[in-house]
């Protein structure tokens, strides 16, 4: 199950659906909003989806993770709009038989979404504001 | 011929519209399409040559042909996931 | 906070103590009563502890991972008790600014548990049990 | 002098009893607890070799010595954690 949503992530509900009998292991990933970055303070968050590319890349992940490791099943859920301190960006849960297969999904998970799911992250300061990820 | 283009973040803001329909007079490569766009839109000039393309939900290579009725999107390097860790292979690979 | 505990778990409340605004990710390991065990059914596991020396190991795993990983907080708490399948035996979720020293550190938390907290579990079977971990 | 011995899993459903003091003529290294404990109680002794000790609360190797009012605990093989995979390195470092 993959989706991008504006609504409060949670992680309970993404444990539990991914959980079943054949369950050994549940890997979990949370993003969070963070108050400072690169020393300045965030006032909020605001995040931004091609949604429907942005679930589709997130499919595209979870084939991948069923290609490389033994899991029995795995969510991922991106919040967009605005985020305050301490709010959950992304949920991503990996149920396997065994940990080490959960863990290594998880992480890889995590890392793709950050490198093929178009999602943009604008940080808000007192002063101004900036979207993250432009290296020119 | 037309394509549907979308636009998100900074690219969006700056352009004041997150799609807009753009007329073309015929089937074009992306590269071809950013050097257009680029023509057009001056004030997004700089900031194209670090963007990468989508043609239809799909990341698109600089050849790749984009047609009539095709959804384009201007996808800047992505941000999701949080904790501000960036990852340094970048984008579509 | 580490504990052993014979109340159920649950991961939410573990993520929402480790997490801070200078958080960044939040990693979470869930261990699961899984229905089979090398082709045997399992009716339902029974995890004793040393709980003293337990909680103790549990603090030095904690203190392990502050040494090697920069990250904000752990927590990390085991049943113990009947569990029937689909239950929860540990829940271990570490907070950090960046994501991969939460990932690595969880993934460490768990090897470690592994290797020197004295807990243990009792495979219930239809026609019998067995303590795991015997390799005589 | 005596010692408290601390049972778990099957040892201590061999033993029917999860605490014991055990009377002992005089201090001894962990190595030769294991023997008197084999001696004494012969229904665990084929398990003792794959103990590990514990002497108030950490583990204790062959050589350490055991003194009245310690608490010995027979550490069998963990198995906490869930997923039914063990580790290898078994228990103790």
């Amino acid at each position: 199950m993959v989706k991008v949503t504006s609504e409060v992530l949670a992680a309970e509900p993404l444990i539990k659906r991914v959980s079943s009998a054949a369950s050994g292991a549940v890997a979990v990933f949370v993003g969070v909003a963070r108050e400072f970055s690169e020393g300045r303070r965030v006032v909020f968050l605001q995040y931004e989806a091609y949604r429907e590319m942005a679930e589709r890349k997130m499919e595209e992940i979870v084939a991948e993770i069923k290609q490389k490791w033994t899991v029995n099943d795995v969510a991922m859920v991106h919040r967009v709009g605005v985020l305050q301190i301490g709010e959950s960006s992304i949920v991503i849960a990996v149920s396997a038989a065994h940990r080490r297969d959960a863990l290594a999904a998880c992480q890889y998970a995590i890392e793709r979404v950050k490198e093929i799911v178009p999602i943009w992250k604008k940080e808000v300061f007192e002063d101004g504001s900036r979207w993250v990820g432009w290296t020119g | 011929m037309s394509v549907t283009l979308r636009l998100f973040g900074a690219l969006r803001e700056l352009l004041g519209t997150e799609r807009m329909e753009l007329e073309l007079e015929s089937e074009l490569t992306v590269e071809q399409l950013r050097r257009v766009i680029a023509k057009k839109y001056p004030k997004v000039a700089d900031l194209l040559p670090h963007l990468a393309f989508s043609v239809n939900l799909e990341f698109a290579g600089s050849d790749t042909l984009v047609k009539h009725g095709d959804e384009v999107a201007l996808i800047p390097p992505v941000s999701g996931g949080g904790d501000g860790q960036g990852n340094q292979r970048g984008i579509g690979g």
